[in-house]
């Protein structure tokens, strides 16, 4: 599965992801204390400025995550003119992109193996505790594991069907579909077990 | 040239299987590349190392996925298009049971076909009984396929196919989990049927009979005619490959 | 164990799969999207805690920045949106849906199973969803509860689909239905 | 006398395996019954036709089920009851590579073993690369599992086994999906390692040079002893069976 990391190496790449996590979380807490459509247009314009840094094409790759937020953009613009309150209507936008964009930021430039660390760090009082963080991880990896895997079992029952039928798969391949993903989590369970499963 | 190539018997439906320029690829990979062949011959082998493109070159053959260039005939059937046709031209069974087996018993599992093919419900019935009596497995009527063995869901598989009786049977790799006696009497079922055959191996054994072999190598043909030369001509490289001392000195 | 895990990390990857199908993004930003069945099959099939996990492991890999929501969005962003609501609530609503399943065996288990989703998946996550809107829209929970209305309909067949699913289930793998196991 | 049966050499670590009264069933069905051996061989091999319980033998003696009744152990290790020792003792190829694989990538599938042994990750890394090179693929490490070719996804099995070394390897048909030139190096690397063998085939071809051989028949043993003699009554049991010249005449 391909995550969010952008292959474009950045110097961010580098930072530490536990300190970049940390930073976004006080970055956010100071965004929606603030209430100036200045202060927000300044912010905005130093989050677009240091997604150009790197180059076009992370600067590109940066963008097409905020279009995402346009439906939301539009609407909050529209409702804030038609109540009379343009500006503040500015500032919840312009709130928004920021944030968004400062999160998305963090996760452009941190692997998840570095995420995953983090994970591991942050549930080490747990591990102290007794708790075995052991299967947090493993699970983590078996999502990455199950997803791309659900689509492709989907794909070959979907081939099998086809190879004996002119009609397009119907409603009828949810089931077997269902119970195929269930037997594909029992037998990863079996293969978990085989080496040794959760008991480290 | 490539993609250009054009098929020359077009629609001969006594062709077993004709392709023109078939070239595929996935994920920027080329997987199969400039296939030309037209193949009139009724029994025909595909050989080749692992990854080599056999089982992605069957998905073709049977319409599965469409070549990315080129065409493909099965029978004068193009198949990829016409799905109602191809159903009834072509049966393939798929290398690893578990992708093939759609539902909860033996019994729907094969009556599917047929019912999508157009057979009435009481007809499919009769069919379905009928093809494991001949295999002498009518108590499998039944039973649940997620519980049986690994070669007893090939041999569901296999039977799912010879019940839709298509004009062309696909096997890849049918035996590789079957025992002894099934493998013999299969053997001897798949020389007396109709059904040309396209039959997909590592056992060049298992191709005794056979009219042609074609054998793949990282998507391309690597050498393809009668199947007595081709197969020594396989048989000895493999052999050589294999006959290194250290495991390490094997590329593929 | 490993069992428990395994659904568990499945039924995580079953809301990724379902934001595959196409969501449609209504007008202030949150979608409809096949992605809360998942949330209701969570509690349905694997039962209060275990689909809690389920969800919150989704949610997880969803802040550590895989783009599994509909659309392929992701990463932090999300927890600040408009959906915030709706994501927050989404463990809320698998665990009260599991609970419902566990506790009531009165009825049939598609009935149950059904209206489990209807209690989690819709009324107990509606109530996170509109403070969500409420809060980053800035607009009252009055208005806020007016947008949410628009995914009643979609929900409601979902809640029925899901239902369905879990008792077929509980039919073709009784073993893996850890509501009722 | 069934399930009373005690193992003999209970804890010998240098017995390759033994079992006493051990019968396996599943929703009503006895899939092994009053299985009694002690093998102190190292190259055994287990027979019999499709259905007659080898797999579900593999799964107890490598103590992913657990018997309903009766006593295994595996080099002294009570197989079932001590998974840390387990997986220090016994590695298994499964039948089907699709129900072996857990992860995304080649090299995280052949970590995973090493780092649950307790190996460092830089160390499990280093053996990694290494097993990858052993085996000429170290342009496999970062490609996708899933996108594998059926024979490929089964090399990649056989490695995350070879790579944690465990003191019993259960192969469960290994060969089925291989192209020649992987069979024989493999052939060749399974004579010379210390590990013991448990090799589940139905190709006796793949047992030469066995001290023992095991043939199961609806989850009892059929016949048990020195491998030439047995492999021989085997061999033509099955071609007797598969002789038959109507494919409905078989049974099993
Ligand atoms: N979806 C995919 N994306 C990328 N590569 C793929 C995909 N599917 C298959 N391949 C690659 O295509 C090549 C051919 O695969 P194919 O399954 O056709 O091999 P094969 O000849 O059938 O091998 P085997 O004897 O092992 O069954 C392999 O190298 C495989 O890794
Ligand atoms: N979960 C289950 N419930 C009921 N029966 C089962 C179950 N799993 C397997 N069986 C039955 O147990 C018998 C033995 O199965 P097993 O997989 O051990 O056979 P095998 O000797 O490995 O066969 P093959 O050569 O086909 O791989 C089969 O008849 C199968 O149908
Ligand atoms: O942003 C997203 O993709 C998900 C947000 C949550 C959507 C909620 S879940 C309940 C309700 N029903 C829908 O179809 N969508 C909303
Ligand atoms: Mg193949
Ligand atoms: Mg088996």
């Amino acid at each position: 599965m391909i995550s969010l990391t952008s292959p474009v190496e950045t110097r961010a790449h580098r930072w530490p992801a536990g300190v970049k996590l940390a930073a976004l979380c006080g970055a956010t807490v100071v965004l929606f204390s603030q209430e100036g459509l200045g202060f927000h247009a300044v912010v905005f314009a130093a989050c677009l400025l240091v997604y150009r840094l790197p180059g076009r094409r992370f600067f590109r790759a940066g963008v097409k995550g905020l279009v995402a937020l346009w439906p939301f953009i539009a609407v909050v613009l529209v409702w804030h003119i038609v109540i009379g309150a343009p500006v503040e209507g500015l500032v919840v936008v312009l709130r928004l992109l920021s944030a968004v964009a400062l999160a998305n930021l963090v996760t452009m430039t941190t692997r998840l193996s570095a995420m995953i660390e983090v994970v591991r760090w942050l549930a080490a009082p747990l591990r102290r505790v007794g708790v075995n963080t052991r299967a947090l991880e493993i699970g983590i990896a078996l999502v990455v594991r199950f997803t791309p895997t659900l689509a492709d079992k989907g794909a070959q029952l979907a081939q099998s069907w086809s190879a004996r039928s002119p009609k397009k798969p119907s409603w009828r391949i949810v089931m077997p579909f269902t119970v195929l993903a269930i037997d594909d989590a029992e037998h990863v369970a079996e293969a978990l077990k085989a080496r040794g499963g959760l008991t480290r | 040239m490539q993609g250009e190539a054009v098929i020359s018997r077009s629609g001969d439906p006594s062709v077993t299987f004709e392709m023109a320029g078939v070239s595929f690829s996935r994920e920027g990979r080329a997987l199969l590349t400039g296939l030309d062949l037209c193949v009139p011959e009724r029994r025909v082998g595909i050989v080749g190392r692992n990854g080599s493109g056999k089982t992605t070159l069957a998905r073709v053959l049977s319409g599965l996925v469409a070549p990315d260039q080129g065409e493909v005939r099965v029978c004068g059937v193009d198949i990829a298009k016409d799905r109602r046709a191809a159903i009834e031209t072509v049966g393939i069974l798929f290398q690893n049971p578990d992708h093939q087996i759609i539902f909860p018993t033996v019994e729907e599992e094969l009556a599917f076909g047929l019912l999508q093919a157009g057979a009435s419900k009481p007809e499919a019935e009769r069919q379905v009984a009928d093809i494991l009596a001949r295999f002498d497995k009518s108590h499998w009527a039944s039973a649940a396929t997620h519980q049986l063995s690994q070669g007893q869901k090939q041999l569901v598989c296999l039977m799912a196919i010879i019940a839709m009786a298509p004009k062309v049977v696909i096997l890849d790799e049918p035996f590789s989990g079957l025992d002894i006696p099934i493998r013999a009497q299969l053997t001897r079922y798949f020389e007396r049927i109709d059904a040309a055959l396209i039959h997909i191996t590592h056992d060049p054994q298992a191709l005794r009979g056979y009219e042609r072999v074609i054998w793949l190598e990282e998507g391309r043909i690597k050498q393809d005619g009668e199947a007595g030369p081709t197969l020594a001509a396989f048989g000895k490289h493999m052999t050589d490959l294999g006959g290194h001392d250290d495991i390490s000195d094997l590329a593929g | 164990m490993e069992r428990n895990l395994a659904l568990v990390a499945l039924f995580a990857a079953l809301i990724a799969a379902l934001g595959l199908i196409p969501k449609f993004t209504l007008g202030f930003g949150v979608p409809i999207t096949a992605q809360s069945l998942g949330i209701m099959l969570c509690g349905t099939v694997l039962g209060s805690r275990r689909g809690a996990m389920a969800v919150l492991l989704f949610l997880l890999l969803l802040a550590l920045g895989l783009p599994l929501l509909a659309g392929g969005r992701g990463g932090l962003g999300l927890f600040v949106s408009p959906s915030a609501g709706f994501l927050i609530g989404w463990p809320v609503a698998a665990f009260v849906t599991g609970l419902v399943v566990e506790k009531w065996r009165g009825a049939s288990l598609a009935v149950v199973a059904g209206i489990a989703s209807v209690i989690g998946g819709i009324l107990v996550l509606y109530v996170f969803g509109v403070a969500g809107l409420a809060v980053t829209l800035k607009k009252s929970g009055y208005e806020a509860a007016l947008l949410v209305v628009a995914f009643v309909p979609g929900d409601i067949v979902k809640a029925v689909l899901a239902g369905v699913i879990t008792a077929a289930l509980a039919k073709a793998r009784p073993q893996s239905v850890l509501s009722r196991a």
